[in-house]
Order: structure tokens, then sequence, then C-alpha cells
């Protein structure tokens, strides 16, 4: 791995697809912008994968901008803090990201916007130890921002007999539509490359890069002009879907494969989001916890479509309303990105820690999925970065076959969505996939 | 001609005694102990596999059966004849008789219920859950893809207005529909229970009327016109305790007459769900 | 945000969003589109029909597709399905290719009950289109050969729209001008190069015995399709325009043709050194018969083969091995068709022979 | 050489020509019955294959004996007439075998196969390669031969033919043709694919 510092050749992945329009046209050169400060924010209670975190504030309380709502329920865990300084209003239920209503903290702004001030004092970086580093990064309650929502402190503790020897920065953004993660390169590189550095300091790893796709040449340049200070390598990779995924970027970089079933510390790697490195540079330099991140409003029928720096907890109409309505009627809103976001239900689902976009769909770009049947053409199989066989397994599912699925290895799928989109015949391949995985898992505990 | 009908005898019967000499060795040598018992037990099963016994499949109950680990009658489908006669079969205790069906406990159909969105994709709770809640307004009720229905293999769950409705004549209380349920509302309830209440949302009763017609909002009517100990609260709601004799019966659910109609008769529930069509089983439940 | 501002703007309402499963967006390829670009990757080749084998060509083509077309809707309106599935023009397909595989004076009644083959039993018993397990045209075309040996292999060299000279089994050249000039249509059988090389080896003659038809003009005649047979056989110029428009296209896997081609090369050519009178050289069996519109077209059918890139190899190498093996050693002059048959029925057990291994898949211990 | 190309008709026509399922349809009994999975098709490929070689070797020994004349008791006597029935008696006493046999290796195939091991004896493809090699006279190294090809043979369609029920499971065959009847068409089409073959020796 060493050796390989921007290759001749974009690195990556067997598999994949190229998604004929990325959309990213639309917001790649809004610089991003910061949202003017609302009346009311939900923030949700869960915004981790793990433990819920425990809320420590009531109905009524007074709270300051960062200041802690929730404790960390657990090591794979992360606290919550308050987005702005106001009252609680409310504990209850807000509509959540999964289309159910979760635990929610309903926060009315006083408008002064005034930071705690219990909030640590900012850390020189090169000169704090691993262990301050770690445990100011645990009670920011940073967690993957990209998407999984992991628990960042807990990925920067790998146990001791896994070495980690290399620190991998995703800043691929290889879903369409999405450019908040760019911004976020161009803008401010070098809260990026703090971050990483930081990250390579926790962990004891020299070799720190950040894996960027070609598409997005102003972010490398932004980036490689301050890279060689803060020891970090940038690698350009091809544009290709899924190039961000862990297990893919992992390979395109190092050329190792994470093992099915592992995780990317199994190769020797720890992959993060760059805006979780941004996040992580402000929690250490600044002492704010994760309050707020870039996020996409996009969609070809939003008026303005633009990215902005939004409170976590801001509900999604308002960013409709800050990129100036739309021009015709949604059909779908989705969180995310188009090819792994989650579809809503409601327009009051507010931004969580690892809402990186926001999509609206109007009706001539809405695809149906259809109950067609599979014309084995292999196209699923030629794009499947994990070199599974979605068609057949597909058709396994369909027949309520989960232990043969499993025998197929469904469990490894990634959800990226690349059978489903080349499918010509239109199947709604994810969503079997995702059964299978549902069905394994729930037979597994019993 | 006499000799080749001797010669014929003869050599046909020193072949088959060579045969059978060597059938006899090979079966010495290749013996498998087998319990005879089992093949009968397993005979007077209904053989639906269904696995409500807990066990994988007819033959694997019959197994357990014949070596005393279970009693006959966990078998749910049999009768209690044909419980009694494998009891007889094998000389032991038939074990008391408890018998169960399943009941969907959800009164949300397309007309008490909103359909929050559209959706589109595979028809399959399981798989519609997964996406956004599923198009239902309400997150804990039934999501009306009909799952549980293709797994009876009685055939008892009927879809009517996208709500799964039991048919209890039809019902042996396998169980195999409860596990398909990603909401759980699935309950295997006594067989002689014949009121429920037909809500398993655990939220607040504003929250609930939001989304429902006929949500339990928790008022408590019907545990003040049933007797002690028929209902207790659960939450923000009400369910029947079911362990509780003698069980609510039809009177209770006139006396309370239930402001959003969600405690209902077997019945009744079935007449509602079936309002556009003509209700033909009057002797449903009977 | 001033209250004029907000009521400028178009904000969404609330209801009717759509729900659904990621991804949200689509390539625009659909199972339409691929149809249509097989269907005018054939178009060459249909050319060539006309142009040998004039009006008759057309004759059978428009009824063949016609009637798989009709079978189709009926199948669907008698199982009281939507009509949806003709939209896909699968059966259009289906019916182009069975009427490839046909002799150019097939009687109407023949493509007719061709087409029924291939859609009822070929494919819609089995569930419709991409549950059949074997290529619904080669279902149709072997009953067809099986059950009516001699319609089906009866080659009359009815004139095409160019005037030109198609060769005897003897040697002899009949000049044909045009269609109308054969008042009676007297049913002068001839037999395809492929026949003709059956017919030779029965006398052996040592190297010589395939010479009367493996000169080199006979071989540009093949090649631009100056030879008799079904109206797929034809021009093998035609063929490959349209075979490697699919394969640049990627709607076929290019492993199988180009293995299946490979291997009767190979195996004729290892035979043909052999036993130079066993078999012609191995350029005949590439330019004639039925080995191009097969391979390129055939065997490639997507829900009939494998899907790996391995397991089309070994299709690909199987049905050139079956092929060669009934080409000099069965009972038919040609076994392309038998071939792709077997080779379809093997499928499932390929692709479990070449089942893909996870991305970073380690042996479980055990 | 005349006696090379011979065997090599014996074996290559037992497969591929003469296959006894899908061209002169015997033993479609179990080739329908244990076709479901492709595990269990082939513990009865290799039941059938053992079967039909043993059976072919048993029985071409004893028409040996059967067709040289005995001398008993000063009587010239033919006993071939007891074909049919000593045949019958060999193939059901090694079926026996077989399943005593089977029972105790591997109870899963052993349950798996069910009634179809014990049918194997009247599975009229092993009756059938005994007597088509008591027909043609063939001598018992050719007869063992013909045997255990000709279960190769049937094997080797099972095996297929279960690769394709297994992926007709996971069809949406229409209500009327679900189960034997599309079993029966996709044998009909593999008999007519295999029709290729014809010819060859």
């Amino acid at each position: 791995m060493s050796e390989r510092v921007i290759p001749p050749k974009p690195l990556s992945f067997p598999g994949g697809i190229h998604p004929a329009k990325d959309g990213k046209g639309l917001t790649e050169h809004k610089a991003v912008e910061k949202a003017p400060l609302l009346e009311d924010y939900v923030v949700l209670v869960s915004q981790n994968v793990g433990a819920p975190p425990k809320v420590t504030v009531k109905k009524g309380d007074a709270v300051k901008k960062g200041d802690i709502l929730a404790e960390a329920g657990g090591f794979v865990s992360a606290a919550l803090h308050s987005p702005t300084s106001g009252v609680i209003t409310d504990i209850g239920e807000a509509p959540g990201p999964m289309g159910v209503n979760v635990p929610a903290i309903f926060i009315k702004a006083d408008g002064l916007d005034e930071w705690s001030d219990k909030l640590p004092a900012g850390l020189n970086w090169r000169e704090a130890s691993a262990d301050e580093l770690k445990s100011r990064i645990a009670s920011s309650g940073i967690v993957g921002m990209g998407g999984a929502a992991f628990p960042t402190h807990v990925k920067l503790s790998p146990p001791p007999d896994k070495k980690i020897d290399c620190v991998i920065l995703n800043g691929a953004e290889c879903e369409p539509y999405l450019t908040a993660d760019h911004r976020l390169m161009v803008e401010t590189p070098e809260r990026v490359l703090a971050g990483a550095a930081i990250m390579g300091k926790i962990l004891g790893v020299e070799n720190i890069a950040i894996g960027v796709e070609l598409n997005k040449p102003d972010a490398i340049a932004a980036l490689e002009a301050r890279a060689q200070e803060y020891g970090v390598k940038i690698v350009g990779l091809k544009v290709q879907y899924p190039q961000g995924s862990e297990k893919q970027l992992i390979y395109a970089i190092t050329g190792r494969c994470v093992p099915t079933g592992g995780l990317p510390m199994d190769a020797g790697c720890v992959v993060q989001n760059v805006a979780t490195a941004a996040a992580i540079y402000d929690a250490v330099a600044e002492g704010h916890p994760l309050i707020e991140r870039v996020v996409t409003i996009t969609g070809d029928i939003v008026v303005n479509p633009g990215n902005y720096l939004v409170r976590i907890g801001t509900p999604v109409i308002k960013l409709v309303e800050w990129a100036s309505g739309v021009k015709s009627e949604p059909r779908k809103l989705i969180l995310g990105g188009p090819m792994m976001g989650f579809a809503q239900k409601s327009y009051n689902v507010p931004v969580s820690k690892n809402t990186s976009g926001v999509l609206l769909l109007g009706g001539a770009e809405i695809i149906q999925y259809e109950s067609s049947s599979c014309i084995r053409c292999g196209m699923c199989v030629r794009g499947c970065p994990m070199h599974l066989s979605p068609g057949p397994l597909s058709m396994l599912i369909e027949n309520e076959k989960f232990d043969l699925a499993g025998q197929n290895h469904v469990m490894d799928c990634l959800e990226c969505g690349a059978c489903a989109y080349a499918c010509p015949a239109h199947r709604p391949l994810v969503q079997h996939m995702r059964r299978a995985k549902a069905e394994i898992r729930r037979a597994g505990k019993k | 001609m006499g000799t080749t009908i001797l010669v014929a005898i003869l050599f046909t019967g020193v072949i088959a005694l060579l045969l059978g000499i060597i059938i006899g060795v090979v079966s010495k040598l290749f013996s498998v102990p087998s319990d005879p018992r089992v093949e009968l037990v397993l005979g007077l099963l209904p053989g639906a596999n269904c696995g409500g016994c807990g066990k994988a499949g007819c033959a694997d109950f019959a197994k357990a059966v014949v070596a005393g680990e279970c009693p006959p009658n966990k078998c749910p489908v049999s009768s209690s004849e044909q419980v009694s006669s494998i009891a007889r079969a094998l000389g032991i205790e038939a074990g008391s008789e408890f018998r169960q069906k399943a009941v969907v406990l959800c009164g949300g159909d397309v007309n008490q219920m909103k359909m929050l969105t559209l959706y589109n994709g595979v028809s399959d709770c399981v798989s519609a859950s997964m996406i956004g809640g599923g198009p239902k307004s309400c997150a804990y009720g039934c999501l009306g893809m009909g799952s549980c229905a293709r797994s009876c293999p009685f055939g008892a769950i009927e879809m009517i207005n996208n709500l799964a409705v039991v048919h209890a004549e039809l019902c042996v209380g396998c169980g195999a529909c409860v596990k398909t349920c990603p909401r759980n509302l699935i309950k295997l309830v006594p067989a002689d229970s014949e009121v429920h209440i037909y809500c398993s949302s655990p939220v607040k009763a504003p929250l609930k009327r939001q989304v429902c017609n006929v949500p339990c909002i928790g008022c408590r009517k019907c545990m003040k016109s049933g007797e002690e100990g028929q209902f207790e609260v659960d939450g923000f709601k009400i369910k029947v305790a079911y362990d509780h004799q003698p069980l609510p019966g039809a009177e209770v659910v006139d006396a309370a007459s239930c402001p959003t109609g969600c405690l209902l008769t077997e019945k009744q529930h079935l007449a509602i769900e079936r309002a556009e069509k003509p209700v033909v089983e009057e002797e449903v439940a009977s | 945000m001033s209250e004029e501002n907000k009521s400028a703007i178009m904000m969404p309402k609330a209801d009717d969003l759509i729900l659904s499963s990621s991804p949200h967006i689509h390539s625009d390829v659909n199972v339409r589109k691929i149809m249509l670009k097989v269907i005018l990757a054939l178009v060459p080749a249909l050319i060539a029909s006309v142009i040998f084998f004039g009006w008759d060509a057309v004759r059978v083509i428009v009824i063949t597709a016609l009637s798989a077309v009709v079978a189709e809707g009926l199948w669907l309106w008698l199982a009281k399905r939507p009509l949806t599935p003709l939209r896909d023009l699968s059966a259009l397909l289906t019916g182009l290719l069975l009427a490839m595989n046909l002799p150019s004076n097939a009687s109407w009644w023949i493509c007719v009950v061709g087409g029924f083959l291939a859609i009822w039993v070929g494919k819609q018993v089995f569930g419709g289109l991409g549950h059949n397990i074997f290529n619904p045209a080669l279902v149709a075309r072997v009953a067809l050969l099986i059950a009516l040996p001699a319609a089906m292999t009866t080659w009359t060299p009815t004139g095409g729209l160019l005037e030109k000279n198609m060769r005897l089994p003897s040697g002899e050249n009949v000049s044909i001008t045009t269609v109308a000039e054969s008042e009676a249509p007297a049913v002068i059988s001839c037999a395809t190069p492929l026949g003709e090389a059956a017919e030779l080896k029965r006398t052996p003659n040592g190297a010589a015995t395939f010479a009367p038809i493996t000169e080199k003009s006979d071989y540009v005649k093949y090649f631009l399709g100056e030879r008799l047979g079904s109206l797929g056989e034809t021009s093998c110029l035609a063929l490959l325009i349209g075979g490697i428009a699919l394969m640049f296209m990627k709607l076929i896997k290019w492993q199988i043709p180009i293995f299946f081609i490979a291997t009767v090369a190979v195996f004729t050519a290892i035979v043909h050194l052999c036993a130079p009178a066993m078999t012609p050289p191995p350029l005949f069996h590439l330019l004639t018969g039925g080995l191009l519109l097969g391979a390129f077209f055939m065997a490639t059918d997507m829900v009939t083969s494998p899907m790996t890139t391995g397991g089309c190899i070994l299709f690909g190498v199987g049905c050139g091995v079956i092929t060669c093996v009934i080409r000099i050693w069965g009972g038919y002059p040609e076994g392309v068709s038998f071939s792709i048959l077997l080779m379809n029925a093997l499928v499932p057990l390929i692709d479990r022979l070449f089942q893909l291994r996870p991305f970073g898949y380690v042996r479980k211990r055990a | 050489m005349e006696g090379n190309t011979n065997y090599l008709e014996i074996t290559i026509g037992a497969v591929l020509v003469y296959n006894f399922v899908l061209s002169r349809f015997m033993g479609v009994c179990p080739f329908l019955g244990v076709s479901k999975r492709l595990d269990t098709a082939l513990g009865m490929g290799g039941a059938v294959i053992f079967v039909m070689a043993i059976a072919s070797f048993a029985t071409s020994l004893v028409y040996q004996y059967l067709t040289t004349e005995i001398e008993f008791l000063g009587h010239h006597l033919n006993l071939v007439f007891l074909k049919i029935t000593l045949f019958i008696l060999i193939i059901a006493a090694l079926v026996q075998i077989v399943e005593v046999i089977l029972q105790k290796l591997s109870p899963p195939l052993y349950k798996a196969l069910g009634i179809y091991l014990p049918l194997i004896t009247t599975n009229c493809a092993v009756m059938g390669a005994a007597s088509i090699n008591a027909q043609e006279g063939r001598g018992i190294l050719a007869a063992t031969l013909f045997g255990t090809f000709s279960g190769i043979g049937f094997a080797l369609a099972l095996l297929i033919f279960a690769g394709l029920r297994e992926r007709l499971e996971l069809s949406q065959i229409p209500r009327p043709f679900q189960g034997m009847a599309i079993a029966l068409i996709t044998a009909g089409i593999l008999a007519m694919a295999f029709l290729g073959f014809s010819g060859i020796c």
C-alpha cells in the first residue's frame, strides 16, 4: 500500500456501474450557504448505529447551543447536543428517516444562538495525546456522516489484535446528485486534512489517504495544495458507483480485500467520511460538538438547488423553502442519494447527523418497479460490486427460499442498488435482498 | 418334461437361497435400529408439516412423541380424537387439551386507516415494513400485504380491504403466521375466546386518533362493563386478559359500546370487514 | 424570509409521496429496448434472405412473426392476463428467429404451427419470458424438424430478387431467373452445402472427397449467401454484421459466439487433418449451415444461457463440440439447433458449477 | 479394431444415442420422481448405476448358463424360459441389498429417495438393460459395460433434469401446468434435443 501515491491510472474495483446522469451539475459549483436560524428544531434521539443515547434533559429545560441533550447509552453510542440555545418544549415522537415515528426532542430556539459555557476548550491536536483526542471525539457525539452513522470513536478504537496501518478518507461521493462532501473538500480542505491527520495520530498510522473520484478535480486540487503539511495522500479514483463503499474503496486504494463478513479493520484499514473528518477537526480544535452539517438539497424540480450548512434537527421542509421551493409537485422525497437513500412519507422528517442530501424527484423521474420476471441478462451480475448474482438470488427470495439465498451469500449484499439500477426488467432487487437479509437475521435470532 | 420343471425349480431355488443368504448377511452387517412406532404415529398425524408443534415437521414430532419428549396433544392440528388415538396406540396419556387460534389484533383496513403514500415494490409485509414503514399511516398496524395469509397452511387468513382477518373456524392455532408478521400483530389466543380488542398500537391516544379511526384509546369503558380481570391495561391501550376465565362474551361488547369500535366479537369484526359484501357465514366462530 | 416571498414560491404538498426501495434512479435500459436492438441486428440477415429467396422469404417471415405474436396474445388472453408482455417485443423476436430457421418454401401452416409451438410450448407453459428453459424458436424448429423432416429439409431454389445461379448436388448449375418464369414450381429438391457434404461422405475419395464443394469460389458464395438453406443460413456477411453489432452493444455475452465458433473450427480442423474424408475443412463448417445464426442469435439468448463468464465459455464450447459431433458422426447433417437445445438444458448445472464467489470471499474454516 | 468400435457403440450409444430415459423411455418413473433436487438425483443416479452394472453382470452370468444346454440325469434341458423370472429375482435381491446398505451409510439420502429406492426393482431400465443384453447375446464384459453406461446415461438424464426442475421450481408456471405437467413437457423437449444424437452409432 505504502508505495501507492496517486497512481497514473485511476483506481477502481471490479464490478459497479456508471450512472448515466449524475445530477451533480445542479449543485457542485454552489458554495455552501449558512442556513438561517429556525424557531423550532426536532432532534431525533437515536442518530447512531448501536445503543440509543439516554436523554438527560426534560421538558421545560433551558439549553444552550452545544449543551448535552442525551448521553451515550453505551460504548457503541454517541452523545447528542443541542443545535441552538432555547427551551425544550417536548420530548415525544417525530417522523424518523425510516418512516416510523421515533423518540425526539423538540427545541424552541430563543434566537440568541448562544454557545454553551460548558464546552471544552480547543486543543492543539499536534500536541494533545491520542487518548485525549479520542475522548474528545466521543464526547462530541461524532458519528459516520456518510450514511452509516456508526459512532466514530468506536471505529478509532480497534481491538488490540487488529493491526491498523492505514486510514482512508472517503471523499468519493459516488452517489449521484450529492455534492455536500465535494463542496466541503473544496471550501475547507484544511479541516478535512486536519481531521484525517488527527485520526492518523489516534491510531498511530502514517499512511493516510483521501480517495476522491476524478469528477471532482477542484476538490483534488484544493486538498493537494495543502496535503503535504498534514502528511496525507490524495488518491484519484475512477468515477464508478459504488466507489465510496468501504470495501470497494479499500480495494481501489490499497488493493486489499476485506474478507466477507469482515470489517475494514480486518484489512488493516479504518475508513471515515470526509465530513466526519471535518467534524473531528471542529471538535478537537474548537471544542464544538457535532450540531451542524452540510446538506445538499437538490433535484431537477427544485427551483434553486444548493448546499447548506444546517443544524441537526432542521425539518426537511425548511430546506425546500430555502431552495425556493419546487417547480412541480415532487413525487418522491429521498433522504440521502438516489442510489441508497430512503424514500420518505413526510416533509417533517428532520436532518440527522448522517443526512448528506435531500433529493426531490418529480413525476417524470420516478422509476416504476415492476413484478416482471428476470430475463437472466446478467446485467446485475456485471454490476454487483460484491460479485453476487442478484437476479437468481431475487428469484430464490421471491419463492421464500431464504436458506438457499443465504447459501448464495445474500448477506454480503451492500444494498448499493447497482443491480436494480441496471436491471432491464425493473425488478426491485434491492428490496428483495433486504427482505432476505431481514428474514435470515430473524431466523438467526431464534 | 417333468425333469425340466424339477430342474427349473431347483435352479431358481438355489439362486434364491443364495441371494437370500447374501441379503441376510448384508442386512445384519448394515442394520439400523428403528422404532416401528414412529411410523405408526406419523401415520396418525395430519401430515401438514406446519411446524405448529415446534418441531421440524410431522416426522420429527412423531419421533419426539415416541421418545416421550412431548405429549401427542402438542399437535395443534389434530382433533382430540386423533390425539387420543395416538395416545392409545402408544399407551400413554394424551395430555390435557388446550386449543388455540390466531387472531390479528388490528382493525385498520383501508377504510379506517389512511394510506399515506403510494407503495411501489415487493408485495410482502417484511419488505414493505422496511421501506419507510409501509404505506399505511399507522406504524403499528397491519401492513396489508398478506404475508401471513400466504404462510397459512390451512388458508385460514383472508385479506379483506388490505387487512388480514383470521377465520377462526379454519384456524388450528399452529402459529405459522405469528412469525411472519413484522409488526407482531398476530397472537395465539384460547380457541374459545370470542371478543378481542383490535388494536396493538402502543402510542398515546391522540397520536393513534390522527392515523386511524378504530384505535384503542384506553378509555377503559370495556373494563367497567366487563367482569373484574377480564381486561387489563397495557400501556396506552387495553388488552383482553386471555388467561382469565371466563373470557368476555358478546354481551360485554354491547355493554361497553366501545367509542372507537375496536372492541368487537370475531363475528362483528368479520361482518364489518365484509361490509361491502353480504355477510354469508352466520355460524362463524360457532 | 418575508410572507410575500413565501407565497411566491411553490412548496410541495404533504401527501401523495411514493414509497419505494432504493435505488431511486434507473438506467434507461429495459427489456423492450434490448429486444428491439436484437431485432435491428437481425435486419441485415432478414434483408439478405429476401434478396436470395425473394417474396417467399417475405411470406415466411411475415407469417411466422405474426403467428408468434398472435400466439402470445392469444395465450395471455386465454390466461386472463394483461396483454402488456406483448409490448416487450420478445414474441416478435422469437417469431423472426424461427422464420430464420425455416426454409423459404415452408408452407404457411408450418409457419403458423411453428409460431404457436415456439410461444406456447417453448415459452408460455414455463411462465413466459424469463422462465423458459429452452430457446423457444429452437424448440419449434427442432419439433418441426423431427415431425416434418421432409418439409423442413426440402430446399427449393426459388429465385431471389437477384437473378442468379444455384447449384444442384450433382454440381450442375440450374439457371433460374425469376419466380414467374417457372410456371409450375416443380419442387426441385436440392441440398444445403452440409447436406451435400453428407452425401459426398458416402463415397469417400480420400482428400478429394469434398473437393466439389470446397473450392475458393464456393467459399465466397457461402460467405455472401449464395447457397441453399433456411432463411437465416444464407449470408454469413449479414449475420456477422448483426452479431458484431450485438457484441459491441454488449447485448450478448461475447464469450458464447466466440467460443462456439472457435470450438467448431478447432474440432473440425483436427478431424479434417486426421481424416480428410471424414469431414470438410473447418472454413466450410464455419461458413455453412446455421452456425453463425446459432452462435450469434440463438445460443446467446439471455434467458437460456449462463450468467457468468466462465459459464458462457463452457456453454460456447459445449455447443461447439455437440454441433461437430452431430455434423460429423450424426444422422442429421446439421447439429446447431440440437446442440444449443442440449446446452440450454445444461445451463442450471453450468450456473451451479460457476457460482460466483463474493468479493473478498474466504472459505469458512470447517 | 472391430471389437473396439463395438464397445464404443455400447458405451457412447448407451449414454447418448439410446439413452434409457430420453430415447427408450424406460425408467421414467424414478426419473420424474427423484428429480426434484440435485443432491437426491445424484444419489439416485449413483444407486441406479450401481444396480444396473451389478444386475447386468449377474444376469448375463446366469444367462450364460441358461443358454448352454444342461445335461441333467441324462436329459438335455433348455432353461432359457426362466430368463425373466431369474432376472427379476436377481434385480430384486440387488435392490434390497442397496437399500439396506444405503440406510446405514446415508440415512438422509435413504429418506430423500423414499419409495423410489425399492422401486428401482421395478425400474424397467434395469430389467431393460438385462433383457437387451440377453437379446443381443452380449458377453459378460460387454453386458456389464452396457449396464454401467446405461446407468450413467440414466444418471446423466436425471442430473440434467434435476437441474432444470430446480429452476422450474422458481418459475411462475401457469397453474394448469404446475408439477408433473411441466416436468413431462420439459422431459419431452429434452428427449427431442437428445434425438439430435441419433445416427451417431
